[in-house]
């Protein structure tokens, strides 16, 4: 009886749910984007929601994860409002940065992350101090840090690696791999092929997951979380993924090929776990479809919510730089 | 007239700096470009687009992609200009200068001094600065971090004319030159987010080179001097526009490098005027405002007709909402009330 | 007399710092120490011996030795503080930052800002400056660099009185504070390398705090303001002592805090002798001089008899050689000619 | 016919020559800091004699080293002479620096040797650029880059050597791993014990070499820069090795026991290898002590030059910040 026949149906029902809520929530994003209604630019998350839903589904909100430039999923997944962080995207006082962080930033301490940090591997050295304050406390609490392949060649992944490993700070190390740093792929810019090979340099395990497949992501997570509450250290998770759309709002993805891209979106885990979900005959189409329709009118909401909620001020903008 | 039309030639900043860096990669094999996203197939041409085109002349030795790694990238400029060679660094934002500050400060600048004199630094590191929205870890202007580490050249460009000439001269500068650029006045995201402002220049074909050092007086004036760099420049002109009308004369200055600061020609204005207005986008305390603000305070105070004011960033971190960016960065307003305030 | 010999507690700023580390550790379970070789059995007690002992009282759990790694240095104190823990982190040498300028500039300095004020960083960071002729890599003295970090605050001990009523507020402080030492005053080098400074105050048993922002008035005088920290501080104290003779009478501040500066205390001053001169061993251009400078000259303008002048480290890396490293360093003498040149 | 019985005797004596001239020199240096006649401090290569010669007997003086705050070794192994070298400890004007670099920034471009990099981890960074120039001009050049135990958990080690792999560049990475990061053991800072293993994230040779032993240091040395030079790029050696005095001129080094120094000084590189020399009959105790002689001669001029050097002047305290 594999892990999936051993979820209880609403278990199953609810992580499908998260997962279309990340994938809307983009959706919706980039569709008030290019009409124009939100500041900046976007990094976002389509395609690789498995990862944040599975490892984010065994934290709670006295556990802490840090962030990345492409964080809207993390946000979401970890328990923030879709709409404190819709009204985020849209600059308003009501985002859960009060408007300061916008995309790249998005978090919300009351849910336990940090405002996400978009200096490619400034989370990683962030986390350890999280680890750090957990294991000097002796609570159960555990710190998870997501990053990309890219940011596994900053200096920050290897000292605060190695940091964890000799501190033995309760933090699991996600990396999602979707296999390139803005236009590049990580062949090129690494000999190994796998980021778990270098957890071996810290004596860390290094886990390779299937990042598309959200059951293999709990499934991992789980295991990562409970050693790491048990004071037994960091643990690496690799999660193999793929992003489906480009880097940055303006990528026309001329680095990498139409099959590739295809090969990658016929796992998109959603359709995935839908797919199994009524295979095994666990939920019906209608099931699913109430569900969607949950999802969009929660977005909806979000959105009216942020178009509707008062701007920030100019007095706001000289605030919050000294406690 | 239409020979005039004829014989300008319209270039962005982008264009411009990779028609400079082309030129002297043509000119000198020694010289070659390297960071993050520079020469990917199908890629960006670099975070802003200002290498496409470059890898297909000049090929995969030449613009060299790194893994996201900034001390490698400084490290490696740095050790191969030790060499001999005449690296162009590129740092996407340069919010990302602080991944390599060791490097800079403690190796890039002072290798020369350490060893007696018998080396030398000529590299080149380019960094785009500039609030655009993205808040507080990719709008930075950290220029004036640079100006306080002796062994370094701090240049900014504010057109494609002076953008050509100084990223050349850089380039051929047997010191470290870090080459600062304001990213909404590279012409790539068009006008209108740029305010308004007039992003094409006159850029000759005939080859040539601005110094590092030497400033220029963009509007004449005899009633305030007013020094600003990248996009404040242009806020500072259009608030000269309009203080003109009110019988302010603005005499608008781009110093284009703040390392050399090329005094002269400044204080030969503030002698002039006997006010002078300080606007840059870095924040305030510490900001290079306060190294020229000093300067003249002990080089020509009893010139000094009024106090000298600075326009800056306020103290603060970048909000990414737009209403609060721009009540930190310094806006046409801010700045023109700033010279009324010292010239009634 | 005697009674008040025997109430005389006279410290050096090493013991003065580990009392008030100390005291801050006993007082409040979330203080903790962390850096390399700051507690290690048979060790140095940190790179100046200030920690010695504190192991012993404290335990390896809170006096936590760390890899050769500044950014997880940095990355740990951050992270722990934004958890409600009041780490204070130990660099061995100031010139070290530079490894975690990131952490400082683009996560400590705004990670309270970019939550909206949810969040705060209150943590400490320990960083001994000075040249003594250890070369270009272990003699700076980078805290203007900091000045110009919205978000950080900067302060320098310049006595053991003042050192452990600052690190206590440091420490309590709900933002992070950068901390200067200089190595020459530590006390634990002696005299004869500080040049004959007597390098002990009096300490109180009872507890106090020193608020960070408050200026201290050292020498009372007419003729002009010197504003001085570190080892300069005394080295502009001994050249107002000379003046003295010569009937030029040297108001002597530390400022104690460059963020938040005291220019109440410092433009009391000005206004009073109509002159200011700046003295620090950091570099000159961009120094923290410049600040102030700039700053009186906006807000004390007319009260300026002479030019401002700065007295600082000249704009190179720091020479070994003592006769060099001297010549580059703030001299009693130079600082003496300086004050002259503008007293006349 | 092992790697010693293949080595012509000259070549033997040359390298017991060098051992000898490295610790003579640091003796001689300790005695005139002790009388006071030095500026600054000292960081001392006493027992670490092997890895510098072994390595560095291969180069030419258009191959390239790095250092680190422990240079002196490494300087006269290079090349540079006894005379600039003692002098520019003197702060005299006739130093490899013309005094400006001091103890801690000893080197020679003359002879293919940076400044010393005293910020740990800092050659790390700045050699990758030495070997891409060699790389780019397609010249023989190789580049070594000397570092400890302790800079392989700074970020520079990890950007560096990741560097250097995908780029394949003529760089050997030599660890001088002496168990120690000024009073900290490795293992309290690593949990992996050699430091060789930490290649492997790269898809880097790792190789452990006895570090003791001069002609083990030779032998690999050889066969990791001809790798580097055919282009097959990095290599890290690890040489296990321990410095025989404290970290800098005032350690008590209570933090290491007697008994594990006595260990270490039993297997002394000079001792090993006179007495091998002598066991083999390559070389007499008349010989060695010829030597010994030579190496005396030479110091005894060197803190003469030094001590009848010019000064620096305060003039030249202003010049070379920039060219
Ligand atoms: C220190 C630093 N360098 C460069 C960048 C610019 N940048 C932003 S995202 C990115 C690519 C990151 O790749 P990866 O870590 O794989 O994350 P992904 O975008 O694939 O989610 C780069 C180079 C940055 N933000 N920070
Ligand atoms: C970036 C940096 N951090 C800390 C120091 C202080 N420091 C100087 S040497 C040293 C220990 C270095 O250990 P290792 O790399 O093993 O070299 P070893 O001294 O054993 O030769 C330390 C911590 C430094 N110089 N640079
Ligand atoms: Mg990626
Ligand atoms: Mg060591």
């Amino acid at each position: 009886m594999d892990y999936f026949d051993r979820q209880p149906t609403d278990k199953l029902l609810h992580l499908y749910c998260q997962l279309l809520l990340l994938r809307l929530f983009e959706e919706r994003v980039y569709h008030v984007f290019l009409q124009g209604e939100l500041p900046g630019t976007l990094h976002q998350y389509q395609g690789q929601e498995a990862v944040a839903v599975g490892v984010c589904d065994h934290l709670s909100h006295t556990d802490w994860i840090t962030s990345t430039h492409r964080p809207h999923g993390h946000a979401i997944a970890k328990g923030v409002s879709s709409r404190a962080a819709m009204a985020e995207l849209y600059g308003k006082a009501t985002g859960c940065c009060g408007g300061k962080g916008g995309s790249m930033h998005l978090g919300d301490p009351a849910v336990g992350m940090l405002p996400a940090i978009a200096i490619v591997g400034g989370g990683n050295s962030v986390v350890i101090g999280l680890g750090l304050a957990f294991k000097l406390r002796k609570t159960q609490q555990a710190a998870v840090c997501f990053f990309g392949d890219g940011a596994t060649n900053e200096g920050a992944f290897h000292e605060s690696l190695n940091f964890a490993a000799v501190q033995n700070l309760p933090i699991v190390f996600v990396c999602e791999n979707n296999l390139y740093g803005a236009s590049t792929a990580y062949h090129k810019v690494s000999r190994v092929t796998d980021v778990a090979e270098r957890a071996k340099a810290y004596g860390v395990p290094g886990v390779i997951v299937d990042g598309m497949d959200v059951l293999a992501v709990h499934q991992s997570a789980a295991e990562a979380l409970a050693q790491a509450r048990a004071g037994n250290g960091p643990i690496l998770l690799e999660c193999k993924t793929y992003r489906f759309i480009g880097h940055s709002r303006s990528d026309a993805r001329g680095y990498r090929s139409k099959e590739e891209e295809a090969e990658w979106k016929a796992r998109d885990p959603i359709n995935t776990l839908g797919g199994r979900l009524l295979g095994s005959s666990r939920a019906t189409e209608a099931q699913l479809g109430a569900i969607e329709a949950s999802v969009v009118a929660e977005l909806d909401d979000a959105v009216e919510f942020s178009r509707n909620s008062p701007d920030t001020t100019p007095e706001m903008a000289l605030e919050d730089a000294y406690a | 007239m239409p020979e005039q039309q004829a014989a300008e030639r319209k270039l962005t900043i982008a264009e411009a700096l990779r028609e400079g860096i082309a030129e002297e990669m043509r000119r000198d094999p020694n010289v070659f470009l390297i960071g993050e996203d520079v020469g990917i197939p199908g890629g960006f041409g670099g975070a802003f687009g200002v290498y496409l085109g470059l890898p297909e002349e000049f090929g995969a030795e030449r613009i060299i992609d790194t893994p996201i790694s900034e001390k490698a990238i400084a490290g490696a400029a740095i050790g191969a200009a030790l060499m001999g060679m005449r690296p162009i660094a590129d740092m996407q934002y340069s919010d990302f200068l602080f991944e390599c500050m060791d490097e800079l400060v403690n190796q890039a600048a002072k290798m020369r001094y350490m060893s007696g004199g018998k080396l030398k630094v000529p590299m080149v590191m380019r960094a785009p600065v500039g609030a655009t929205n993205r808040g507080a870890q990719h709008g930075q202007c950290p220029e004036s971090f640079f100006i306080h580490v002796p062994g370094l050249k701090v240049v900014c460009v504010s057109d494609a004319y002076h953008a050509k000439g100084l990223i050349k001269s850089a380039v051929r500068d047997d010191n470290p030159v870090l080459v600062f650029e304001h990213k909404l006045l590279y012409g790539s995201k068009g006008r209108a987010m740029a305010g308004g402002i007039e992003l094409t220049t006159h850029v000759p074909r005939e080859e040539y080179l601005v110094p590092i050092g030497k400033a220029v007086v963009k509007r004449p004036g005899s009633s305030v001097t007013v020094v600003a760099t990248h996009i404040s420049l242009y806020r500072a002109l259009a608030a000269a526009q309009e203080l003109a009308a009110e019988g302010i004369e603005c005499e608008v200055i781009d110093p284009l490098s703040l390392v050399p600061l090329d005094t002269e020609t400044l204080w030969a204005s503030v002698r002039k005027t006997g006010r002078l207005v300080i606007v840059h986008e870095d924040t305030l305390t510490g900001g290079w405002g306060a190294e020229v603000a000093a300067r003249a305070a002990d080089e020509c105070l009893f010139s000094l007709e009024a106090p000298i004011k600075r326009v800056a960033a306020h103290d603060v971190p970048l909000p990414v909402a737009p209403i609060m960016e721009q009540t930190v960065v310094p806006s046409v307003a801010r700045i023109k009330a700033t010279i009324k305030g010292i010239c009634q």
